[in-house]
């Protein structure tokens, strides 16, 4: 027996007695266990399951034992992800602060801020948010202004946040301020700052689908003590950047196939809007364009499918990242206005008597939908992207 | 064809236009939503459309309105398109009248078109039954029984249905969903024994309801236009409708063009203008000539209306179409172009995407009108 | 009798009198009354025609009598066009001297030049092309570079125009010269020059389409009296606008309705290739692509309507020429890629059997219509243009 | 499924980009078409694409082929379209090669496939009958007689007839035309009495022609396949052949995006290099796309063909009609974005466009597929 399928065997045993057997059945949206101090359970055994998986440092299992997280190789990571995955074990923690913050802190960080931080976010015990748009400055991100003046033994921080994500029910929040004024990349700086200090506040925004996913985080005169700096100072940027990476290949995931799917398949919903005519489409210039968009899909799904290939392969298509965000995120929202059109008026309620939960969950991912493009960079910057860095188009 | 408006023309367009901007501005509808305004109009903006003219504007003079006839009503229409103004204005003065005017008896006229003019009875048209409109699919029934009928049914998306007085039902007398004989018309007191409506909240936070019909018995005067024979009448009556929400659509469509203009003019991103950048710019104009493609269909179906033209209801499906296809791509662009913001409920531009679906899917969406266009032109 | 009506029965009496009766049927292209010194008349009528309708100065009705022209009040010149179309007679003389030079020199040109060159083209006897384009000036036309020095008594001019529309068989050119290269715009003059003169050549460009309507010319050490020059020195850009406002409206016109016309209407190609189902096309998607097609060409038709409709009232849509020579130009390429759909195999012939007049036309003019959003300001200079002048968009 | 080369595919996709580019750049087709070639091919340049193995790829060693499979031809296929390459390499070894191996009996297969590997027999397929591909709409008849068949019906668009030594003809012994069942393959000599050839000139100067067949005897044994039930066979090498064409097509699509991309960068206008316009950027950036789209489409297709996975027909429609809109666009682009020299001759924009439209219908265009993919999904 090698080592690797005796730590199958005892991870096996031990999820098998540390897992809850509700933690084990699909999860509702409201039981996402997000962690932080703001928290509550409407089922016990998420925190319990939280609690458990974090003991073993298992809400991160390839982060350095040192610091709190699993210390597992890769190997043994897939081992654990497998044991999960056959009894559809339900994520102990979802967290910004495992995705985005945590590998950010375990490249530029410093050793007592990985000892503070890192912890903290293993644990579930911080709810972490981002703060890097501002109102100003949507797609040119670097143009940022929220100023953070060097106070001897703090930074005085005063600015707006936008699009913070869930920033009223956040803990702490990872910012990037403008250290210095006179250049633009080379100007900021990485700080992390308590939600909880004098002058922080976040207010929601109200999106056009209904629902509030993100805030307004204004900050006045915040002190934030000098140690909270990641990395260098005006050396910001460069983590940011290695965050956005991630972000982007997030987004242009989001949502494929969803949406149809809950409603049994777009062929499926056709059918039942405009009859059927033996196996087809009783509507002829339906059925072209419900045909015409599963092509798309299928062959932007045949896409993702080779870059994954190609990764594996050693081989790379070149922001492919950018690529995918543009042609996915479009897709994505093509899908939705061709659901709109299957469903006829079904898909135009808002809430109330005569629309089913799922029709209702369709209208609002159809402008939940039309935020993909322009999230995490336009498409419009997708495609300045790719004719700078793919292409080799020149600037002006 | 009236490409060109009158001097009389003009000056309605003006007073719409100056009306509606001040007095029923984007900021009424979000009252309206956020206060949960149980009728889901403003009674005295109402009561001011009124005043104005509006609500008679179909309606000749002898009937007490002001026989402003079509093209009239269309650039009433596209202004109120403008504002996103609610109002019973297309339920009553567009469908309601257009239909009475169509098919009613002198009777009937007599009796309900002085009381559209004057605002004091609003009219709903009970005809969708399924998701997607096709009024050769209508299934409700009414039977004759005694010196009337009993009518039995469902009907969904009847817009204004909550607040009207009198309903206009479209049900079979004869055969069977598909057919285009069999249809009849049905004018029905809202408050009958027997009928059942709920207010539906859609996502333009305008007003639709579904309406059941039990056992539903009207007398044989209730009958409007020919019995069994209504289809023309009712078709006739739905191209003039379908037109003049053409023009509120191509309203929309102008303020979130115009926005997203203002709006490109004045964001900076990168340090410049982003109506600098020339994809968006050329974006912009191909935005531009749709709306002015669509600005001439809009009025040549107009025209075609004024002067009962006989191809009217293929201009008429042309403009449903046309305007729709611009409309869907506009919005798309106005909430793009606007990004983050675009997205928030704080700006205007989600309000007139989320009506404009709504706008799509009444009397027939783009496929809809496609198909018609194509069997009306022999082909 | 009003004079206008007594115009009318004159007109009528000598046209009855004086065009040959060959001139009153369609006229096939190698027909075309083009003129000029190297001109050729298969039919001789041809020439009868246009020397007898030269003779009243009715190749241009309303260019004034004293340089030749019909001088004809716009009402008479319509009493003549209504007769001309009554008998269904053929255009007296086609030129770029009648269409594009002939008003400029009225507008801008010395009585000695207006005596001189007005005459010739009213009587077809020289046939002149256009000197615009240059090999490097694409959409740019003010970046032209061919050279006019002055050499005292004569311009020295040395350069390569380009797109010069059927210059083999011309006799004169209309050139953009460049006579000062220290400002763009303000540097452009407009000269005469005769294409007989030493140094001038002109070789065919042949096209995708197999036809040559266009050469390159090239100007090698041409003297050019100096009384060849059109308006003052440096100011012919304003001449060239001019002109060019009238080639656009010229072009978003072309080709309107053809193509499928000839074929029998889009509708009948569609059936006769894919069947009928009784009215209908038998092929849905087909179908559904010819009602798209013929919404857009509908409704650009009625856009052209209105627009003459606002003109006639006075009011102007904007930058009208603009829109309608980018949409009419797309909506016409739109139009030949949908007949090949419709035609398949039949609208792929290039010559020789297999393939009748009429198929092998489409193709040819399929070919030709990409040119159309190029030539005369691409589709791209046009959308700069509506940007710029209707949308106020700013400059980067 | 296969969406990295092996070391072995990249080898020969090198072999094959090399031998294209130098020895039959797109200069061999323009030579072919001006000196109007009778044979509308090179026959020395044939003869090297026989000896690098091209010819026989499809084909198992045991007949004198490579046996590389489908993968290989594909990867051989796009390299031929990136310069036009004009051979019968699409009628013999892929349409040719194809049927042979798919239906051919054991003699049928031993006395072709070795000369087709060796480039000595060139094969065309004679299926068209009317202006749009549809194997189905079948109407020529093959009528027993005697032991043999007599074959009597007129075909069109036959790749490469005028210069085949062997016709596959597919005619009916059965049913009507739109019937599936009924259908056969034969075998038949250019040569043959009766058989009566006529080269067709194309817009893309390549070779298709017409042949008719007036009462042409054919023995028993040149029935290829299954008689009557050959739909079947002809369907699956017709996929083959949908791909191997998709594939020239990328090939075509890439050539003129990366040569549209290199003009971009060195054309200068009011100035400046025109690729420094975004709207110009922007375009190129979606065409990226497209083309990055379509490998994937490709290769899945291409790999289903290897695996003779169950879904191939659907892969084999899905890849034709994919490829064949992204390649129509990227035609039109690349002649707009040359401005006027792309309207000449002189540059191969046109001559790209020019054989899209022609293999845009070679074997069903994006119509036929798209509906066939729906047929093939169930709805």
């Amino acid at each position: 027996m090698t080592a690797l399928d005796s730590f199958r065997e005892e991870t096996r045993a031990w999820l098998e007695e540390n897992c809850p057997a509700s933690m084990r059945t699909p999860m509702p949206e409201r039981e996402m266990p997000w962690g932080g101090r703001k928290a509550s359970y409407p089922n016990p055994d998420t925190k319990t399951w939280m609690d458990n998986m974090a003991s073993r440092g298992w809400t991160a299992p390839t982060w350095p034992a040192e610091y709190g997280g699993g210390g597992l190789s890769k190997e043994e990571n897939k081992v654990l992800q497998e044991e999960l995955g056959r009894i559809k074990a339900r994520p102990a923690l979802t967290s910004f602060g495992l995705w985005m913050l945590g590998p950010a802190l375990l490249e530029f960080a410093s050793e007592e801020q990985k000892k503070k931080y890192l912890g903290e976010i293993i644990r579930g015990e911080i709810r972490w948010c981002q703060g890097y748009s501002e109102p100003g400055a949507g797609s040119d991100l670097a143009g940022l202004q929220t100023k953070a003046e060097d106070k001897g033994d703090h930074y005085l921080v005063n600015g707006q946040k936008v699009w913070t994500s869930y920033a009223d029910q956040c803990d702490w929040i990872f910012c990037l301020v403008r250290t210095d004024t006179s250049v633009k990349h080379d100007g900021i700086s990485f700080l992390l700052i308590d939600m909880d200090d004098a002058g922080v506040e976040a207010r929601p925004i109200k999106l056009i689908s209904g629902a509030s996913p993100f805030c307004e985080t204004f900050l006045t005169d915040v002190k934030v003590p000098k140690e909270n700096l990641v990395g260098e100072l005006n050396k910001g940027w460069t983590i940011a950047k290695r965050l956005l990476e991630h972000e982007r290949s997030m987004i242009s995931g989001m949502g494929m196939g969803a949406g149809a799917a809950s409603m049994g398949g777009m062929e499926a919903v056709a059918k039942e809007n405009f009859g059927a005519d033996g196996d087809k489409i009783a509507e002829p210039g339906i059925r072209q364009a419900v045909a015409e968009h599963k092509m798309d899909q299928q062959a932007f799904g045949l896409t993702l499918k080779r870059a994954e290939a190609e990764a594996k392969a050693g081989q790379g298509m070149g922001a492919a990242a950018s690529m995918f965000k543009y042609y996915g995120t479009e897709v994505n929202k093509r899908r939705f206005e061709l659901l709109l059109d299957l469903m006829g008026t079904q898909a135009l309620g808002w809430e109330g008597e005569g629309f089913d939960k799922r029709e209702l969950a369709v209208t609002r991912s159809w402008l939940r939908s039309k935020g993909n493009s322009i999230e995490g960079g336009t498409s419009e910057v997708q495609l300045n992207v790719i004719a700078k860095r793919v292409l080799g188009l020149p600037d002006a | 064809m009236a490409f060109v408006l009158t001097e009389e023309q003009t000056m309605l367009r003006d007073m719409a236009k100056d009306f509606f901007t001040e007095q029923v501005p984007v900021a009424n509808l979000r009252k309206l939503r956020d206060e949960e305004n149980a009728d889901g109009y403003d009674k005295d903006v109402w009561k001011q459309i009124v005043e104005l003219g509006f609500a008679g504007i179909l309606i000749p003079e002898e009937h007490g309105g002001t026989g402003f006839g079509p093209m009239g009503l269309g650039i009433v229409m596209k202004e109120a398109g403008r504002t996103l103004a609610a109002s019973p204005l297309y339920s009553t003065a567009v469908l309601g009248a257009g239909l009475i005017m169509a098919a009613g008896s002198d009777e009937q006229k007599a009796a309900l078109l002085p009381n559209i003019a004057a605002g004091e009875t609003l009219i709903a048209l009970a005809l969708e039954e399924t998701n997607h409109h096709n009024p050769l699919n209508t299934a409700m029934t009414a039977e004759k029984s005694g010196d009337g009928f009993t009518l039995t049914g469902d009907k969904k998306f009847v817009i204004d249905g909550h607040i009207a007085d009198t309903l206009i039902v479209v049900a079979r007398t004869g055969g069977a969903a598909g057919d285009a004989q069999g249809l009849s018309m049905f004018l029905v007191d809202a408050k009958a024994d027997g009928v059942s409506i709920t207010r539906n909240h859609m996502v333009d936070s305008r007003n639709a309801a579904s309406v059941s019909f039990g056992n539903v018995q009207v007398s044989a005067d209730a009958v409007l236009g020919s019995l069994g024979g209504a289809y023309a009448e009712l078709e006739s009556s739905l191209d003039l409708a379908r037109v003049c929400l053409a023009a509120e659509m191509l309203g929309g469509a102008e303020t979130v063009f115009d926005t997203t203009l203002d709006y490109l003019k004045e964001r900076k991103q990168f340090g410049v203008i982003i109506g600098t950048f020339q994809a968006l710019k050329h974006r912009a104009a191909e935005l531009f000539c749709e709306v002015e493609i669509c600005q001439s269909v809009l009025l040549d179906a107009l025209s075609a209306l004024e002067e009962r033209r006989n191809d009217t209801p293929r201009a008429a499906s042309l403009a449903k179409a046309r305007v729709g296809d611009a409309l869907r791509l506009i919005t798309n662009e106005g909430v793009q172009m606007h990004g983050g913001i675009g997205m928030t409920d704080a700006v205007d531009m989600g309000l007139f995407m989320k009506r404009a679906r709504v706008q799509a899917q009444m009397l027939g969406d783009t496929n809809f009108h496609r198909t018609r266009y194509a069997d009306l032109g022999g082909y």
